[in-house]
Parts: structure tokens; C-alpha cells; sequence
């Protein structure tokens, strides 16, 4: 406050001019600028590839049966512990009994992807989650199952992701560095 | 009043008073759709979009929200203040439109004090305000008070001054007489004196109006919103038209007083159109002013009106008369 | 402060004010207890602690491959600065070693993360004192505009727009995607040109002088008895910034300006992190034509939780987060969980001199110096 | 100064031991004597720079605090660590040295009920007045029936 006092009557009202002149020229500017909102429900984001939704199971596309072989990596470790698998136990696989992910305290951290050895469990693009039932956010087996099919996987799975941060002994092929865009199919059972 | 001689005084006010009220709360209604549409428009924004198509039945929408919405009394409010003030706060900005002349003859009363009423009225506000802010017990809403008629007192007098300038030119303190004056050389073109009187008059209307950047006693990052935080539903409405209403009337002075008012190509009874469209354009750049700049604090706004709008306005007065002589003079 | 809790709060012509918990201004969940004589505040007394999560209570409980991702909770607006400082501090124990291109990423996010932290300051700040119905808003809109082209590339990046999980002890988790460099680029050109847009609308204005200038003076005394870090710090005077004082992952390659301003007032903080917005995008542009080949961690993908064992020990690891100093100090007692996690959170610290500084302002002052502090909740309460 | 001459002049001091090696220099501080080597650090060695407080809990070798303080201009860490030994809460408060000390030290009482003799104001800072017990103690129970948490 001193200073614009300290300035005088003249060089007051030319510096008062020259900053309303200046910041009203920028507001004008920014009126012929095109919007920058998306009409969300009716167009559409573009997701990225890497992009981390809604946890899904996946199926192998061949067989048709589960990836998910109950080996509870992942229920160990959830850092929120949103995760509970039982196993069962066959004779040529194991499978999970039951699959619990409560998504209400997911924290969308990509964990759960990374340590799963048969890319069964993935993310998808979608955050599509709204809902006034808290209940529905309780995913069980089927429901993961149903999300994976519903909506686009996103490129992360569990031997992508490792083989991503391959560790400096193996010598990271170039293509696995690299190929984070490319390879950006559904991930399917390759396990 | 020419041409309805047969009717009496009483009925042709009753009658122009109410298509002025009526007409008034349908432009006011949507004069914030174009304020807000502007503002986003500027903020890179869409504004409001899903009530109708391109939000045009926005403003309908906000007022039936406002109708439903329940009405809150804090507890310890001084409660005949806290519901008298939006009423009080209301009319004085109501009122102001009855001496405007929107085409020749068209209006309410064409009173020859015409701009010493509307000044006069419209300063009257601030009791309503002042009410709001002591009767809502409220130490936001009281702070919010104080600094309001510190602030609307310290504007009211560049605001005459300005306002002034077009008077004296016109020579006729009856606002059809000055829209009269300007059928041949709007007052806002007159060279120097017109332009400068004209930012005066933008400048004292903005504080006047409560405005960012002199939107002190509003203040939403310090009091959150002053003087109407603990009011709701249609006492809510009626502070928040009101102050449209105030807004809106000082764009139509504005227009009036610089802009020729319904002076306009094409017929005549396209005037009262003319009339609007150039208030609207005095609205947009108060609209524009507002969302291009931070707010000030109040011993500055105090001492920008003191200390630099006031002698501005003064000196505008005395090259006026100057010129107005030396008019007179090579007249005689 | 003693001083200030001793004056009476029912003095008869004094006005005691709750800002906060919930106003638009406190950033969060901020109390300040003002009393009031007319508009100046004669005391305060700063109420924090609404936002206190237990962070430090979790650390013990969670594995050292678990709590990267929940240390970007803490700083929300500069998730990775708290995630490197903390995965700093467990390779410091164990003394992993992180390879050169995980070192150039971390630097590339974390400056992106100090662009995109400045934008939102610039933003609320401009909020703070325009009011959320006038020129604060356009602003704030503005810069929210530019700050989610950068979100847009963590996106694309990580996947995640505010909370990243980006690294892990011995590297980080993600490799940059095709074309990631060349948005990168664009977006940075992009946001030095808008940067002289703000600029005009602020510097040199007379409005924006009036609120700014000598309000809120942090003397470079009281700012290091306080402990004040990062661009307060460096607005009263003293030339401190651990990037170049300490560097850590390889802030030593890089040329950058460390802005200082003598001060200490409002405009000052604005001025520095003005120039700090532009030595970020150019340490950005620097990392994109320097980046290594090579992995991007020293140690394989995380499988399981046991993986990531510290040994006994202890060390503080700090990070120049774009609020200042973020320290993470970490004790390990060789299994896979910290034994002692202790949060030095920038904010906490900024803001703990507010209690020296606020007394003596006008209300419409406090709001202006709680917008240069840039405090975080998240951090100040973790 | 330099980190070197820093250990030297405070290996001067009796009482404290100075741990070697490390950027930082540490020190081992007598409880009793924290107030007055901390003004020595501050004004001698010229660390004017607070840069936080906090406690250990070393179950039951008792409680231990740890401050770290900077001289910004010539680049020293000092790290001033006192034992306050078995069953012991008293601790003196720094807060007359450093301003900053106030709100860590009232931090560090919140969650590990250090009594700081001479601070000002010792209320708990982030948890509600109210509030039973000091969490981060070891012996604190955290009483949650989810794994991880226990």
C-alpha cells in the first residue's frame, strides 16, 4: 500500500490504466478461445493406454477359463487391504474360490497388476463407478469377471509391468522399453 | 404521457409500472444467463448448458430452485431486521427504473429530476444492506455492513460527478431531455471530456454495484459472502435481483446519459430496442471489468475514490462548464 | 505463539473471527482463531489437524514396496515430491543404487509436478483475492486449464492424474510411452507462452501491487528460526534450494537459476515462483534432450511384499518439493517395514509462521498471506 | 565453518559424544544439556536454520528425541539426539532457541506424550484435545480387526 501511495496522483492513474487495459486485453483474448470443456456423458474421454480404472478379471481367450489362479499376491499386497481371495484347490490349476475387491477403498495403485503371475487381474478404461448403493462397489468374482468384458482393458499386466522395470541383469530388450504404445491390446491370458 | 390523455394519470402509471416490472424481471432473469455465458466464455468455459438448449432455461431453473428452497433464520438473527432487509434492499433497486424513459414518452414517470432521482433512490440500498448485515448476527455479515457504507458513501460522490458531466451538457437534469441533447453527437464521443467522464462513470458504477475489484463487502475468500451469507431461498432471490436490478439500472443510465439512449437507425419504434441493446453493451464491459480483476482492500478502494477519482471527476466538471461557456459564448 | 494466546479474547472491543474450518480461503481445512479490533487482527491462533490421516502410524504398518503409493497422499498437489523423498530415504539406507535414466525421470516428474503444483497456486492465490465472482476466477480457470495438460501427461505416463505411485525403492515404476517426449515438449512450450499471459494480467498491476506489496513480511531470520523452506525461504532473502545446495538424483547435471528476492514480501514469493515456473520447464526440456538409455530400476519388478528389505539403520532424505523442503526421515530395523516414519512436511512448517506474521494485518490480508504460504492439509496434518 | 570444525568444537563439550562418519553430524546429547548445546549449535556453529523435531520410540529403551538443525549458508546438518531413557517423558523444549521447535515439539507431544519442560504452550496440535493415549508409542494398540493394521 505504501508504494502505489508513495507514487502520485499521475503515476497512479497511468499505472491503474495501463492494468486494467492489460488484464481486461487478456480476458478479451481468452473470449475467442475455443472452450476447453468436454461434454463428459455425451462425448467421450480419451483415455490413455496406461490408464488406471476400475479392477477387472480377465478370461483366457482360448479357453475360456479364468486366469485367476488364487494365489493371493495380490491380497498381499493391497496397501489398503481392499482384496480377499480364496483358494481352491485342483488337480491341474488352482483357482479362486472367491474374489472379493471392495473398490470403495481402492486406491487405483497398480499393485495388484504388478505382482499377478497370469495377468488375471488388470485395470480398465473406465472410472464409471458412480453409484448411491455402497453395496455395489463390493465386487465379487463374477462382477470383476463381467467389468473385464464390459470395458477396454488397459495395457498394464503383471508381466508387462515387470518386464517394463526389468531389472538391469537381464538387459532389457529394447522393444520392451519401447513398446508401452504399440502393444496396447486387451490383455488377454499369456501367461 | 402524449397520446393517452384519456385515461387517467393514476391508471397509465398503474399500467406502464406494471409492464416495466414485468418486462424488468424477465430481462433481469436473463441478463444473468449473459453474464454468466460471457464469464465463461472468457474463463475458456462453456457456462450453463443443460438446462434447455445451450442453457437458455437456466434462469428459470435457478429461480424455481430458489422458490423450493427452505428458509433459514439463524437462531439468534434479530429477526423482523433479517426479513425486512431483502424487501428493503429490493425496492430502492426496483424503483430506479421509474424515472427512466425507455423511447419518448415511454416510462413511468419522466420526472425532470430524473438523474438526481435515480441517484438519489439508488443510494438507498444501503439501509436495506446495512439491515441484512446487522440483523443476520452474523460477524462476517457484520464486517460485511461496515465496510458497505464506507464504501457506497465514499462512491456515491464521483459517481454524481460523473454522472454530472452529461447534465451540464445537456443542460437538463430530465433524462429524456439529455437523450434528446445527444440526437446529434452522442455525449461519449463528445472529444476528451466524454470519454473520461464515461470510465469516471464505469469505474464509481462498478463500486457503486459492489463489483469486483470493489466487491468488498461480498468478499467470498474472506467473508464468504458478506452481508447475504445466512440468507436462503427467495430472500436470497430478492437480494440477489436486486442488485441485478441496480446493476442493470446503471447500464441503462449509462446508456442514457452517454450513449444516446434510443437514439438509433431504422424507425422510431425500434428506440426502447436501440435503448436496451446499448444497456446490455454498458453491461457486458461492467461484466467484463468484474471478471478481469482481483479485488482491492478497503482502505484502498477508500483512497482510490478520495484521492483519485474524486479530484478526476471534479476537474472533469470545471473543463465541462469551461466548455460549456466558451460554447455559449461563440453561441451569443 | 505465548505472546498471543495471553490476550484476552472477550475484550470489550475486540472481535474474535473463526476462519476456517470450512472457508473458502483456508486451503483446506485451516482454523485460525482471529480476534479482531475493527478490521486488524491483534492475535491468532492457528487449529490444525482436521486432515490428520495417521500417516506416520501407517508407514510402521506397511511394507517398503506398499507405501510409495500412499506417500503421494500426503502432498496431493505434489504427489511425487513425497514419494521420492520417501523411497530416497530407504535407498539411502540400503544404499540401492538407481539407474541414470530413473534418476532423469524422477527429476522430469518431479519438475512437471513443481509446473503443475505453481499453476494451482497461482490459481486458488488469484482466487483468494479476486473472490470466486471476479478476476481470481478467470485466472484460477486458466491455470487449472494449463495444469491439466500436465495431469494429462502423468496420465499418460502413470495412468493416474493425482495420485501417481511413480516410484519404487531402486527406480521407478513406469517407463515413458512412445510419443510422451514430443506432448511433453509441446505442452511446455504451450505453458511458457501462457505463463506471459498471467503475467501481464499480474505483474505490474496495480491492483495486484496493492494486495501484495509489504504484506506479510518474512524476515530471513524469523524464516529459519521457523524453519520456513522452498520459495518463502528463498522470498526473504536467503539463497538456499537442495537441488543445487543438496543434490539428489542427478540435479547436478542439469543448469538451472535459483531466484531470490530480499523482501519477503507477498510479491516477493509470487516473483520467485515465477522464476522457478521457468527454470522448471527449462530442467523439463533439459531432461527430454538428455535422457539415458538404460533401465529404469536397479532391482526386478515388484512380486511380493518381502521383497524390499532395509537394512538396520537410519537416514533423512529430503526433496525440493515446490513448497519447499519435503523430508522424509526413516528408520529401519532390517526387516520389510520401516521401524520409525517421520513426515517433515513443507506446509507444516511454512505455515507455522503464520502466528509471527498475521498480527497486524487487516482480514483481507490474512487470506492474501495464506494464498503466498501455499499450504497443502494434506501435508500439514498428514 | 565446516562439518569438520563443527565436530571438533562440539567434541570440546563434555558430556556429548559424537557419532563419526556420515554428512551429518550427530550428536549425542545428556536430556539436561539439550537447551544449552542447541544454543551453542545455533549461535557458535551458526545453524539458524530449524529444520524439524521428533521422537523414537525404542520400546523398552525408552523414548528418544532427535532435532535437526542446518546452517543454510555453509551446508552443515546437525542432528542433536537425546535419550531421555527408560520410563522418562521429560524432555527440555527448545522452543527458546528455535521458534520453529513450538509447533514440532507440540507435534511430537501429541503423538508421543514428551513433556517439553519450558515450551509455551503444549496442547496437541493435530489430534483433538480430547483424544486418549499418544498413538505413535509402540505400546500404543492400534485396535483393528483388518490384517494390516494390527
Amino acid at each position: 500500500m505504501s508504494n502505489p501511495k508513495s507514487r502520485g496522483f499521475f503515476r497512479e492513474a497511468v499505472a491503474l490504466t495501463s492494468a486494467v487495459v492489460r488484464a481486461m486485453r487478456i480476458t478479451g483474448l481468452n473470449l475467442f478461445r475455443k472452450p476447453v470443456t468436454v461434454h463428459y456423458p455425451e462425448k467421450p474421454r480419451v483415455y490413455p493406454d496406461r490408464y488406471r480404472g476400475l479392477l477387472a478379471l480377465t478370461i483366457d481367450k482360448e479357453t475360456g477359463e479364468e486366469n485367476c489362479i488364487g494365489c493371493r499376491l495380490c491380497e498381499f499386497i493391497c496397501p489398503p487391504a481392499v482384496i480377499k481371495v480364496e483358494m481352491l484347490k485342483a488337480e491341474k490349476r488352482n483357482y479362486a474360490k472367491t474374489f472379493t475387491l471392495e473398490l470403495y477403498a481402492c486406491e487405483f495403485c497398480e499393485l495388484c497388476v504388478q505382482v499377478c503371475p497370469t495377468d488375471a487381474i488388470v485395470m480398465t478404461k473406465s472410472f464409471d463407478m458412480a453409484t448411491s448403493d455402497r453395496r455395489t462397489m463390493l465386487l465379487d468374482k463374477d462382477r470383476l469377471h463381467a467389468i473385464g468384458l464390459q470395458y477396454e482393458n488397459s495395457w498394464g499386466t503383471g508381466n508387462r509391468l515387470r518386464d517394463m522395470q526389468a531389472p538391469p541383469k537381464k538387459v532389457a530388450a529394447p522393444e520392451a522399453v519401447e513398446a508401452p504404445k504399440a502393444a496396447s491390446a486387451p490383455a488377454g491370458g499369456e501367461a | 404521457m402524449t397520446g393517452t390523455s384519456a385515461m387517467s394519470p393514476l391508471l397509465v402509471a398503474l399500467i406502464s409500472g406494471g409492464v416495466v416490472l414485468g418486462a424488468l424481471t424477465g430481462l433481469l432473469a436473463y441478463v444473468t444467463l449473459l453474464e454468466r455465458k460471457f464469464a465463461a466464455r472468457m474463463q475458456s468455459r462453456v457456462g450453463p448448458y443443460r438446462v434447455g438448449p445451450h442453457g437458455l432455461l437456466q434462469p428459470i431453473a435457478d429461480g424455481v430452485k430458489l422458490l423450493l428452497k427452505e428458509h433459514l433464520v439463524p437462531d439468534a438473527a434479530d429477526k423482523g431486521v433479517f426479513n425486512l432487509a431483502p424487501v428493503i434492499f429490493f425496492i430502492p433497486c426496483m424503483l430506479i427504473f421509474a424515472s427512466m424513459p425507455f423511447a419518448p414518452g415511454l416510462g413511468v414517470a419522466d420526472l425532470n429530476i430524473g438523474v438526481l432521482f435515480f441517484l438519489a433512490v439508488s443510494s438507498m440500498e444501503i439501509v436495506g444492506l446495512f439491515m441484512a448485515g446487522w440483523g443476520s448476527n452474523n460477524k462476517y455479515a457484520l464486517i460485511s455492513a461496515m465496510r458497505a457504507v464506507n464504501q457506497i458513501i465514499s462512491y456515491d460522490l464521483p459517481f454524481v460527478m460523473a454522472a454530472l458531466v452529461p447534465v451540464m451538457l445537456a443542460g437538463s437534469m430530465k433524462l429524456s431531455d439529455i437523450a434528446t441533447a445527444q440526437q446529434g453527437l452522442w455525449f461519449i464521443a463528445y472529444p476528451v471530456i466524454g470519454q473520461l467522464a464515461f470510465i469516471a462513470f464505469i469505474v464509481a458504477g462498478v463500486a457503486a454495484e459492489n463489483r469486483t475489484p470493489f466487491d468488498i463487502l461480498e468478499a467470498e475468500s474472506e467473508l464468504i459472502a458478506g452481508f447475504r451469507v445466512e440468507y436462503s431461498g427467495m430472500k436470497f432471490a430478492f437480494i440477489q435481483l436486486g442488485e441485478y436490478a441496480h446493476v442493470i439500472g446503471t447500464s441503462f443510465l449509462g446508456a442514457a446519459l452517454f450513449l444516446g439512449a434510443w437514439a438509433g437507425p431504422g424507425p422510431s419504434w425500434l428506440g426502447p430496442l436501440w435503448f436496451t441493446i446499448k444497456a446490455l453493451l454498458v453491461f457486458v464491459l461492467f461484466t467484463w471489468v468484474r471478471w478481469s480483476f482481483l479485488r482491492i482492500k478497503v482502505d484502498q478502494i477508500l483512497s482510490i475514490s478520495w484521492k483519485l477519482l474524486l479530484p478526476l471527476t471534479l476537474l472533469l466538471l470545471l473543463a465541462t462548464a469551461v466548455v460549456i461557456v466558451i460554447r455559449s459564448g461563440a453561441g451569443v | 505463539m505465548s505472546e498471543v494466546r495471553e490476550i484476552d479474547y472477550t475484550g470489550s472491543e475486540r472481535l474474535t473471527m473463526n476462519m476456517g474450518p470450512q472457508h473458502p480461503s483456508a486451503h483446506g481445512v485451516f482454523r485460525a482463531i482471529l480476534t479482531l479490533e475493527g478490521e486488524k487482527i491483534v492475535a491468532v491462533d492457528a487449529v490444525i489437524g482436521y486432515l490428520h490421516r495417521c500417516h506416520e502410524k501407517l508407514a510402521e504398518t506397511l511394507a517398503y514396496v506398499q507405501y510409495p503409493s500412499i506417500a503421494s497422499k500426503t502432498d496431493y498437489v505434489a504427489a511425487m515430491a513425497s514419494e521420492l523423498a520417501y523411497v530416497m530415504a530407504a535407498e539411502k539406507i540400503g544404499q540401492f543404487e538407481v539407474p541414470k535414466r530413473a534418476q532423469y525421470l524422477r527429476v522430469a516428474v518431479n519438475e512437471l509436478q513443481r509446473v503443475a503444483s505453481h499453476l494451482l497456486w497461482l490459481g486458488t492465490w488469484c482466487l483468494d483475492m479476486g473472490g470466486a465472482l471476479g478476476g481470481g476466477t478467470s485466472v484460477f480457470l486458466y491455470c487449472i486449464r494449463e495444469r491439466e495438460q500436465i495431469l494429462d501427461l502423468f496420465e499418460s505416463l502413470v495412468g493416474a492424474r493425482l495420485l501417481y505411485g511413480f516410484h519404487q525403492v531402486g527406480g521407478v515404476r513406469y517407463d515413458i510411452p512412445t510419443g510422451w517426449v514430443e506432448q511433453c515438449r509441446t505442452t511446455m512450450d504451450l505453458i511458457e507462452q501462457r505463463l506471459g499471459e498471467y503475467e501481464s494480467m499480474l505483474h505490474d498491476n496495480a491492483f495486484f501491487e496493492m494486495r501484495t506489496r509489504g504484506i506479510g513480511v518474512i524476515s530471513s531470520q524469523l524464516a529459519q528460526d521457523v524453519g520456513v523452506c522452498g520459495p518463502l525461504l528463498r522470498a526473504s532473502g536467503v539463497k538456499y534450494d537442495l537441488r543445487r545446495n543438496a543434490p539428489y538424483s542427478s540435479y547436478e547435471d542439469f543448469e538451472f537459476a535459483v531466484p531470490v528476492e530480499t523482501e519477503g514480501d507477498c510479491h516477493a514469493r509470487y516473483r520467485v515462483r515465477m522464476v522457478e515456473f521457468r527454470e522448471s520447464i527449462r530442467i523439463v526440456r533439459q531432461v527430454l534432450d538428455g535422457l539415458p538409455e538404460g533401465p529404469i530400476s536397479s532391482r526386478p519388478g515388484v512380486k511380493s511384499l518381502a521383497q524390499v528389505k532395509v537394512p538396520k539403520g537410519e537416514a533423512y532424505a529430503r526433496v525440493e518439493g515446490p513448497r519447499g523442503e519435503v523430508g522424509c526421515y526413516l528408520v529401519a530395523d532390517g526387516t520389510n517395514k520401516p521401524y520409525r516414519m517421520k513426515w517433515r512436511g513443507a506446509s507444516f512448517s511454512n505455515l507455522a509462521v503464520l502466528p509471527h506474521i498475521i498480527p497486524g494485518v487487516t482480514v483481507a490480508d490474512v487470506v492474501a498471506i495464506m494464498g503466498s504460504v501455499d499450504p497443502v492439509f494434506g501435508e500439514v496434518d498428514r | 565453518m565446516t562439518s569438520d570444525r563443527a565436530r571438533a568444537l562440539l567434541s570440546q563439550i563434555t558430556g556429548l559424544t559424537v557419532a563419526d562418519g556420515g554428512p551429518a553430524v550427530t550428536v549425542h546429547v545428556p536430556t539436561e544439556q539439550l537447551a544449552s548445546v542447541a544454543a551453542f549449535v545455533k549461535e557458535t556453529i551458526g545453524c539458524a536454520f530449524f529444520a524439524f523435531s521428533t521422537a523414537i520410540d525404542h520400546k523398552a529403551d525408552g523414548l528418544e528425541t532427535v532435532a535437526y538443525v542446518e546452517n543454510l549458508d555453509d551446508n552443515i546438518t546437525v542432528v542433536l539426539r537425546a535419550k531421555l531413557g527408560a520410563g522418562n517423558i521429560c524432555c527440555p523444549s527448545l522452543v527458546p532457541v528455535y521458534r520453529g521447535a513450538n509447533w514440532m515439539e507440540r507435534e511430537t507431544y501429541d503423538m508421543f506424550g514428551v513433556q517439553f519442560e519450558g515450551h509455551p504452550d503444549l496442547r496437541r496440535i493435530l489430534l483433538s484435545d480430547d483424544w486418549d493415549g499418544h498413538p505413535l508409542l509402540k505400546s500404543y494398540a492400534v485396535d483393528t480387526p483388518y490384517p494390516p493394521y494390527r
